[in-house]
């Protein structure tokens, strides 16, 4: 009960927080939407004061009410679940943007990350069975390498060569813009191909995080007595590989893994503005940018109801894969 | 072949000196956390009704099966643990088991110490054992200067045998053997220059010679310090090398107590008899050949805590058990010479020969 | 409690007084003397130890040559660095050579100098910000294991509420509308970043404080904070150290993108901005490959040193990931394995 | 050794030696083992804490990780005929030597595997580890029927999983549950359920009672030791509790500093120790009648495992130690005529080196004045 | 598509060209040429049109929807004569109701009169179907520019009840060469208006549009043959892009515009000329221009025109550019102010050291670039220049709100450069959303733009303009970096026509309205 009741209540907290941070943090900066609209509008000349007055009563910038007012006009909206109208992209509504670009990011993000979770856990198992083999004297360094990349710097390197360069792929968009966005064979062919080196950039850049940590706790249940037991129980390798070793050495990963999907939605930014993706990412950059308040708060509830969402999940599947929790779940 | 001096007698003397510390009608229930939505909360009745005594220069040896609650009273002797109900007496004086206050506590522990379960665990990896020791020599004002404190060391080291003192007063946890790590938390409890010691299974986990080595040990500061000293273990053949008084606990409950040779030769409660019964006796060899005798017959295991048996705790495995023991726990029966139980095998002779009721208990 | 500490201290007194009989001071001046060290000759020692563990560790070796490599380079490099790294000349978009080692950008910067003084920035705000989470984390983490109750559950419920606030978007937002500068990018990592080492920590401290030594501490008399701090705290050394590597890393690394999306500080001098004005300029498409490529293998250099001591520290900590030697015997098959 | 080799023999286990190969010089954990293994027999193991009973048992099993190897030695196993007239081993597992004995440690890896459980099955040291924690406890007693009996059926399997619990004590419907729901001694009793489950010829126990309470490690005991009678299994039980052994076993080996230095039928032990280690370990157990008498247990500490030289290993220790021990090596062999069957490898009863072989009186008397030295200062 | 353009098109030989003028995120359906806050790409020009355009390059004026103009004697009245035959694209008639349609409806929008031209005409009215006349409060020729040249004519049968700021305008109906024919997020797509008065000058099938979310990718996707047509800034594309494929890549950086430091007179020091005029004499411009534009536009005049476009109305004196530092000018200047030397090499007075911070958005790499260069010329001339980068929003409030030392800006220009004194220098622009950011209010400037705005004949206005130079040129009002060009870069791949330095009939970038329309109609597929 108390855990239920704590649960809940973290839930709310956090969503409300994070929901707070981006009321204020974006309105306590100088300048307004308005202004930033300029940025894009003088580009074809000057812009007349009564347009400029006309762009701040648009975003409700000239409003004489109280922060805190807009705050509880903010939260009641929310409530209402009324997110508003974009500013940089006026006057399409914010949800509309979002469901645009969420879809994008979701499939991208979730394939990627698990791809590389399954891979990582997958190879680690295998380096930790063959432990000090050449694959995992080798590869384990190597991987420390490519886990301290900077992210962007290996996605343009490998957008520069393989994009442009080899042009073997598409190096920018979510799909062929010329083709018609639905369910037909060519357009998912196109999305694909399109997706392949964020993919593969997501991918290289965290498979080595889960592959290590995997090692590391493979090799310290396989020194478990059970596992031992296991083999002298005469069992085949890959039951006792599998099925007694690394089905528990994943458990600790589970924690992190759900972290991880929990930042597929606001983590995949950089590959969104690198590789030209369609996505959310982006979409936060340049609401940032652009101080499209309603927009960067939807944003935001969404990457954060992601995020809880993904630790839900992680709640769940900890329950199903782990029965010690069954019983007892603390905290 | 020489046997122990072992100097006491039951009405004699010692007896007459007043008790030390005395428990009384101590009990601890642990609250255990429970998610679900309109059950009761439920609680581990992890001990009922400890009553006993502590004489200076005499130990007391409580055993029991594990799980029974031995360390929980010792626990709550040290004062780690609050009794749910009770009271502690030192030296005549009732202890205030609610208070909190930091520097009473401080007080208390000054005279009063444990020395834990486990010597693995209860010293601190990171700190050698100059640190160990020197902790409770400062805190508790015996020493100031860092050479009184080394002073001081080094001659705790020697007092447990540990020598050369100069050698192991620098060294680690992880460098010491098991047998020297248990003196090391003995040597600590003794710097605090207690008058109560209570040693917790010090010897359960160790190797033969070690475990008699650490026996001998306090057998000696028994006598030298004279020391009140309980001491927890569940093997019955230690406490009558060890002790002059034993207490013997089942779920919680004591079920039976006096000289430990009384105890030991000639147990009462059922439950004392069959823990005698399966503790391994080369002796019985002797007269069956080799083998396992078969003559354990109470299978079961030691009850739920959270839910008790009504009554006496051991009646779901008692081979005499009557329908009263599902009722009522059965009230102390002196059997003379200090020697007592609670068993309702007992009363009834109690009744037929002083034709009177057994006066109520509190 | 008047009666009871008069019973305590009338026994103190004639236990103190039965031991000083029992002991007459034995002629032991000599080896007290002997055993007495002064604080930096104990401190000497515990850092040789230190030194030998770790180096003894091949992984923690090579990864502490690497650091202590940037490290000097960041306290001793821009002193060889004359002029201003970030002056402008018309020598341009030179490939490297002799008087320019790794090359100039495209305003004809000299690269190489950038690095270096990069170097001082770059590492400097990395390990100041890696303390500052690892001294939030630790307190928030130690104060709410030890304590527990209301305590802990608000911590943890901060600290939880932390966890699931997305570190980068949110450091976005908080760059863009601050001022400019390593500052504001530290604070904001900071802010975003301290909650995972809180909740190790934290568990970590939940399950130290039933450990028996923390009992037996309590039993012994000893305060509080001296538990925690002083029975607790150096327990947990190896994840703090850990902690505070990995978040170095984490920092190195996300601070180096927040400058490359432009929220850094443009005009100041760290890898990080390098990255920026060789993405804006065009480095790749220009060709320009020694502009973009030093800063990026600076970073996975040093990232890949830290993490060579994490995993060193790992696997000190847990003797059961060390790498055993295949030992002569073994492989001339010898034995039977 | 082995010519004598009769069908009542299950195990020979000839010089065998492992050494634990750390960074810092090679551990000498079991020193040139000898022992036979009759079938049915229960031999007890006994020594101090690291004196290499665990290796000994591991490396019997072929179970040793790194860094412990075997160095030499042969394990003979005698795959015998089953009560059902069947060998259970296929083919392909070949014997050594015309007796039909299989060298445990040349099989290969799949041979191992067959041989694993089928003949020999293992009870770990503690029951709470050596359960996965996250599968059913039917499912790992199903595992290795499923690998072992690849032609039973499903419910079969199940069948026979029920009935091992039964027949270890436990209701069957507790098959669902997961290891971290049943106490310690049910978590014992499934793992010798696991033990039980293909009834193999040869059990090893490694103090599978050590973190039990009396009252059930007696019962376990007495379910082990009747099973083994019923089934005509060899059984090897690890402990350093010798008092318990003597009760258990037919016989019983004392091991000390990776060597064995003392092996006997257990009464001939409990009667009269012959090798001075023996003696002490069983002057080390506080009893639970006669007189009290004042024990000392074995002065000193047992030696560095590394750097072993030649001689007896326990001499430092001895309280009747004299010079050959330090140059020559014990050799395991009979003690006294009166008792062939009782080895021991101590000079004191080689006649070349000493005379007359001491009585169990005067290693007590060693001992007593042993005694008096250490403590008679402060226990009159 | 990759490689979608017309030439590679199938049997039909579509001629698609693809433009690459949106750079930022998604598009957003804003397909009124009077939405407020954004318009998309093609809409104003490909198929609204204006009355006339005007070539800035050159000030020439070509007639659209107007066949011809005529002002009245007294300046006060001016007369279009729309075009016959013309048709919107959903067949109904163009006619001169249409454009007073159009007018009166800013009118009565402000917020859609975003060139602010209402506060100087009285009325604006149809006398029949061919002939609007609009009415001046005062004359004022110069607003030719915006109304004939900036205002799109929307047909009245759509826009009569709608207000044209607020409208999805879902099917634009336009006069324009193409019609609006698919949106999507990622791509805008055109076809070819069959029925448009200039049908036979149309050789281009489809415009496609596509969102590029950075000039990096605008760059490659340029380079891949992707895209025919871009706009945007990059540096170096001598070597990253034309080498890549000479005979068909191309750039032309037409100066339409002006880089300007902006200082705040209404601050000392730069309330004193000497200051403003040492730095200018301190910074190299021809640095600037190498450095920060890549040497695509050359370094700007101290008169404020934009150079050659203004040749005409140079004043000889000013004819040399000042490019190169001159730091003993500089010295000189600030000792002349009371200025002398600190021993850190910065010039002080009064115990104050000569230093100011410069404000630039951060991410506009040009002006960053820029800041850069001018903080190490003032450094080399003793004086302390700091950079303050900052957000963009940050620097419009900044800007508009005067809160400020000194920021880099751009002077906007016209056809003439009369538009970049009024806009920049006008005392009426004050007002906090003017764009008289550096607060000049000066009577004789005032006088001055004055007599060019009430006068028609070009001697007179030429007089007025070098009138203007000079004091620019002497009181620096702002401080002239270099020019600004409306970025424009081109493959005559699959297209040729374009406009280049040779042949400058239209400021090239695509961005560039109605200059869009006038290169497609002079654009021709390669077969
Ligand atoms: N902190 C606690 N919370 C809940 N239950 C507890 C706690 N401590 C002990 N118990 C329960 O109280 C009972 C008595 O435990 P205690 O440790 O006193 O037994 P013991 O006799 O010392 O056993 P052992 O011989 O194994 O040490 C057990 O059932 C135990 O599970
Ligand atoms: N991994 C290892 N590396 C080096 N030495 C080891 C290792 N494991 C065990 N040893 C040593 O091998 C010797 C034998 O160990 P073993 O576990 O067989 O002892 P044991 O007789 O089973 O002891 P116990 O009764 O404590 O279980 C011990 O001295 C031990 O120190
Ligand atoms: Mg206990
Ligand atoms: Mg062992």
């Amino acid at each position: 009960m108390r855990h239920l009741f704590r649960r809940i209540l973290f839930y709310i907290l956090a969503i409300w927080i994070s929901v707070t941070l981006n009321f204020f943090i974006p309105r306590l900066a100088p300048g307004n939407p308005a202004e930033a609209m300029l940025t894009r509008l003088e580009r074809r000349g000057p812009i007349s004061p009564a347009t400029q007055k006309a762009l701040e009563a648009a975003f409700g910038v000239n409003t004489t009410d109280s922060l805190w007012l807009q705050y509880g006009k903010y939260l009641n909206n929310l409530l209402h679940g009324n997110f508003g109208i974009s500013y940089i992209e006026y006057p399409t509504p914010v949800i509309t943007i979002i469901g645009q670009n969420i879809v994008w990011t979701l499939i991208l993000g979730a394939v990627a990350v698990i791809i590389s979770f399954a891979l990582g856990c997958l190879l680690g198992v295998i380096m930790a069975w063959k432990r000090g083999s050449f694959v995992d004297t080798f590869l384990a360094p190597a991987m420390t390498f490519l886990s301290a990349i900077p992210y962007f710097w290996l996605a343009l390197i490998i957008l520069y060569v393989f994009g442009f360069t080899l042009n073997w792929f598409p190096f920018s968009d979510g799909y062929d813009t010329s083709l018609d966005v639905g369910w037909n064979s060519a357009f998912i062919f196109s999305a694909v191909y399109h997706a392949i080196l964020p993919a593969l950039t997501i991918v290289l850049s965290s498979i080595a995080g889960w592959l290590l940590v995997m090692r590391n706790t493979m090799i310290t249940t396989l020194s478990e007595d059970y596992v031992l037991m296991a083999n002298a129980k005469g069992l085949t390798k890959g039951r006792v590989m599998f099925f007694y070793a690394a089905r528990n050495a994943i458990l600790p990963n589970i924690t992190g893994f759900a972290l991880a999907l929990g930042t597929i939605v606001g983590g995949q930014l950089l590959t969104e503005i690198v590789f030209s993706y369609p996505g959310i990412g982006f979409s936060l950059l340049q609401a940032v940018q652009g101080q499209d308040y309603p927009l960067l708060q939807a944003i935001f509830l969404f990457i954060a109801l992601a995020v809880l969402g993904a630790n839900f999940l992680a709640d769940l599947a900890f329950v199903a894969l782990d029965p010690r929790v069954r019983q007892e779940r603390s905290a | 072949m020489s046997t122990i001096n072992q100097a006491y007698d039951p009405t004699g003397s010692n007896r007459m000196e007043e008790p030390v510390l005395v428990a009384n009608h101590l009990r601890k229930e642990f609250p255990i956390n429970d998610f679900k939505l309109f059950a009761p909360r439920k609680v581990v009745h992890a001990v009922e009704d400890a009553t006993f005594e502590l004489y200076p220069g005499q130990a007391t040896a409580l055993v029991g099966e594990s799980g029974s609650g031995k360390t929980t009273v010792a626990r709550m002797l040290a004062r780690l643990y609050d009794p749910t109900s009770g009271e502690i007496s030192f030296r005549g004086e009732p202890i205030k088991l609610q208070s909190h206050r930091a520097a009473v506590l401080r007080q208390y522990r000054r005279h009063v110490q444990l020395i834990f379960q486990d010597p693995f665990a209860s010293l601190n990896p990171i700190h050698d054992v100059r640190y160990h020791l020197s902790r409770p020599l400062r805190l508790f004002g015996h020493a100031h200067t860092e050479d009184e404190v080394t002073e001081q060391v080094l001659a705790l080291l020697r007092r447990v045998s540990l020598s050369p003192a100069e050698q192991f007063i620098q060294k680690f946890p992880h460098q010491l053997s098991g047998g020297q790590r248990q003196r090391i938390a003995i040597a600590r409890a003794l710097a605090v220059h207690p008058e109560v010691l209570l040693a917790d299974e010090p010897v359960s986990m160790l190797d033969v010679s070690i475990r008699l080595d650490i026996l001998n040990l306090l057998l000696r500061l028994k006598k030298e310090e004279q020391l009140a000293l309980l001491f927890i273990t569940h093997d019955i053949a230690s406490a009558r090398y060890f002790a002059e008084n034993t207490l013997v606990m089942y779920a919680g409950q004591m079920v039976e107590g006096g000289p430990s040779e009384a105890v030991i030769q000639t147990p009462k409660h059922p439950y004392t008899q069959l823990l005698l019964a399966a503790a391994p006796d080369p002796d019985r060899i002797k007269a069956q050949g080799h083998g396992l005798s078969e003559e354990v017959h109470a299978r079961g295991e030691i009850p739920s805590l959270i839910n008790p048996p009504e009554g006496c705790r051991f009646h779901p495995r008692c081979p005499h058990a009557m329908p009263v023991c599902k009722q009522h726990f059965p009230a102390r029966t002196e059997l003379g010479n200090g020697h007592w139980t609670n068993c309702f095998l007992y009363t009834d002779q109690t009744i037929q020969q002083q034709t009177t009721a057994p006066a109520a208990q509190s | 409690m008047n009666t009871s500490s008069s019973q305590f201290s009338q026994g103190s007194n004639s236990t103190a007084k039965q031991i000083k009989q029992d002991n007459p001071l034995t002629p032991e001046r000599e080896m007290v003397r002997a055993l007495r060290r002064p604080w930096y000759e104990r401190a000497g020692r515990g850092a040789q130890v230190v030194w030998h563990e770790s180096t003894k560790n091949k992984k923690v070796a090579i990864g502490l040559i690497i650091v202590l490599f940037f490290i000097l380079v960041a306290a001793f490099g821009p002193l060889f660095v004359h002029t201003d790294p970030n002056l402008l000349s018309m020598d341009a978009q030179a490939a490297p050579s002799a008087a320019h080692p790794l090359g100039t950008t495209a305003l004809g910067q000299d690269i190489f100098k950038q690095l270096v003084v990069g170097t001082r920035s770059s590492i400097f705000w990395g390990f100041l910000t890696g303390i500052a989470v690892t001294i939030i984390s630790i307190l928030v983490g130690l104060v709410g294991g030890y304590f527990g109750g209301a305590v802990d559950e608000f911590l943890s419920l901060l600290t939880n509420v932390f966890l699931v606030l997305p570190a980068l978007p949110l450091a976005i937002v908080l760059a863009s509308y601050f001022p400019r500068g390593p500052q504001t990018v530290a604070a904001v990592i900071i802010v975003t970043s301290w909650s995972w080492g809180a909740r190790v920590l934290r568990a970590q401290t939940l399950s130290m404080r039933s450990r028996e030594f923390v009992s037996s501490a309590k039993s012994n008399g000893e305060t509080i904070w001296r538990i925690i701090f002083f029975e607790i705290f150096p327990n947990e050394i190896s994840i703090v150290a850990a902690n505070f590597v990995s978040t170095t890393l984490y920092v190195i690394l996300a601070s180096a993108s927040l400058e490359f999306l432009g929220l850094g500080d443009p005009n100041g001098i760290s890898w990080g901005a390098m990255f920026y004005w060789a993405q804006k300029d065009n480095a790749l498409i220009s060709g320009l490959w020694w502009w973009f490529v030093p800063p990026g293998i600076c970073i996975a250099v040093l990232g890949a040193g830290l993490s060579l001591i994490n995993f060193g520290i790992d696997e000190i900590a847990d003797p059961r990931l060390r790498q055993e030697k295949i030992p002569k015997l073994v492989r001339e098959k010898k034995v039977i394995a | 050794m082995a010519t004598q080799a009769d069908t009542k023999t299950l195990l020979e286990v000839n010089d065998l030696s492992v050494d634990y190969l750390a960074a810092n010089g090679a551990v000498h954990a079991v020193r040139n083992v000898n022992f036979r293994l009759g079938r049915g027999e229960i031999l007890g193991l006994a020594g101090e804490s690291g004196c290499g009973k665990s290796t000994l048992a591991y490396a019997v099993a072929r179970l040793l990780r790194p860094p412990a190897y075997i160095t030499g030695g042969e394990v003979l196993y005698y795959a015998g005929a089953r009560t059902d007239g069947s060998t259970r081993l296929p083919r392909h597992v070949r014997a050594t030597d015309a007796r039909g004995a299989i060298d445990v440690l040349q099989l290969s890896p799949r041979d191992l595997r067959e041989f694993r459980w089928n003949e020999l099955s293992i009870v770990f040291q503690s029951a709470m580890n050596a359960l996965n924690p996250v599968m059913t406890v039917g499912n790992q007693i199903m595992d290795v029927l499923a690998t072992h009996r690849r032609n039973m059926k499903a419910d079969a399997r199940k069948r026979r999983a029920a009935e091992l619990f039964e027949m270890v004590g436990i209701a069957p419907d507790r098959l669902k549950s997961y290891p971290h729901e049943l106490s310690g001694g049910m978590r014992q009793r499934a793992v010798i359920a696991i033990a039980l489950a293909l009834q193999p010829e040869l059990i090893i126990m490694d103090e599978p009672t050590t973190a039990l309470d009396v009252v059930v490690q007696r019962e376990i005991l007495q379910l082990i030791s009747s099973l083994c009678k019923e089934l005509s299994t060899a059984l090897i039980f690890i402990t350093h509790d010798l008092s318990l052994l003597i009760e258990l076993a037919d016989n019983v080996a004392i091991m000390y500093a990776g060597k064995m230095v003392e092996k006997a039928k257990s009464s001939d032990i409990y009667l009269h120790p012959r090798h001075p280690y023996s003696y002490g370990l069983l002057n080390s157990f506080p009893t639970l009648h006669g007189p009290q008498r004042i024990m000392v247990g074995i002065p000193g500490s047992p030696p560095d495992l590394r750097t072993l030289a030649e001689g007896c290993s326990f001499r430092d220790r001895c309280p009747f130690a004299f010079e050959s021990c330090n140059h020559i090596t014990p050799p395991l062999s009979p003690a006294v005529r009166a008792t062939p069957d009782q080895l021991a490898a101590c000079h004191l009863y080689n006649p070349a080196l000493s005379s007359p072989a001491p009585a169990t009186q005067d290693l007590a008397s060693g001992y007593e004045n042993l005694a008096q030295r250490s403590v008679g200062g402060s226990i009159e | 598509g990759n490689g979608g353009s017309g030439s590679q098109g199938k049997t039909d030989k579509k001629h698609v060209l693809n433009i690459g003028s949106h750079v930022g995120g998604d598009f957003t359906s804003a397909l009124s040429p009077y939405n407020p806050t954004q318009v998309n790409e093609g809409i104003q020009g490909m198929v609204y049109e204006t009355l006339l355009f005007f070539n800035r390059n050159d000030g020439k004026i070509t007639p659209l929807l107007a066949a011809d103009y005529k002002w009245s004697s007294d300046e006060k009245q001016l007369t279009f004569t729309t075009r016959q035959g013309v048709k919107w694209s959903d067949g109904q008639p163009f006619t001169a109701h249409d454009v007073a349609f159009t007018f009166n409806m800013l009118k009565q929008y402000p917020a859609a009169d975003s060139k602010g031209i209402w506060p100087y005409l009285s009325s604006v009215n149809a006398t029949d179907d061919n002939t609007v006349v609009v009415t001046f409060q005062k004359p004022n020729p110069p607003l030719l520019w915006y109304i004939g040249g900036q205002t799109w004519i929307v047909p009245e049968h759509i826009f009569k009840n709608v207000d044209p700021t607020k409208t999805q305008n879902q099917n634009p109906i336009g006069t324009g060469p193409f019609t609006f024919n698919k949106f999507s997020p990622q791509v805008l797509v055109y076809k070819r208006n069959p029925g448009y008065w200039d049908a036979n000058d149309i050789k281009v099938d489809e415009l496609d549009y596509p969102a590029v979310k950075d000039n990096a990718t605008l760059q490659l996707k340029m380079m891949q043959g992707q895209i025919d047509w871009g706009s945007f800034f990059a540096p170096n594309l001598d070597q990253t892009f034309v080498a890549k494929d000479p005979t068909h890549n191309h750039y032309w950086m037409s100066p339409t515009d002006m880089f300007t430091l902006y200082i705040n007179l209404t601050k000392a020091p730069f309330n004193q000329v000497e200051v403003r005029q040492a730095i200018s004499a301190a910074l190299d411009r021809s640095q600037l221009s190498q450095q920060a534009e890549s040497g695509y536009v050359a370094p700007a005049s101290t008169t404020g025109l934009i150079l050659p476009n203004g040749n005409s109305y140079l004043d000889p004196t000013y004819q040399t550019v000042q490019a190169k530092a001159d730091a003993a000018k500089a010295a000189q200047l600030l000792q002349s102010a009371g200025y002398s030397k600190g021993s850190d090499g910065i010039f002080a007075k009064n115990g104050k050291e000569l230093s100011f911070s410069i404000k630039v958005v951060n991410g506009w790499t040009d002006w960053e670039t820029m800041a850069a260069v001018i903080k190490q010329n003032l450094h080399n001339a003793g004086i302390n220049a700091t950079v303050d980068d900052i957000q963009d929003t940050a620097y419009f409030d900044a800007r508009n709100n005067g809160n400020f030392d000194a920021l880099i800006g751009g002077l906007f220009g016209g056809p003439t450069p009369f538009y970049l004194y009024d806009t920049h220098l006008n005392s009426v622009n004050l007002s906090p959303k003017g764009y008289n950011w550096g607060k000049w209010n000066d009577s004789q400037t005032d006088k001055l733009l004055q007599a060019y705005s009430s006068t028609l004949d070009p001697d007179k206005q030429k007089l007025a303009i070098q009138g203007l130079e000079k004091i620019y040129a002497t009181q620096l009002p702002n401080i002239p970096l270099v020019n600004a060009a409306s970025w424009y870069e081109y493959s005559t791949k699959n297209f040729t026509g374009w406009p280049d330095k040779s042949n400058p009939y239209a400021v090239g970038a695509a961005y560039a309205v109605p200059d869009d329309l006038i290169v497609i109609r002079h654009l021709t597929p390669v077969n």
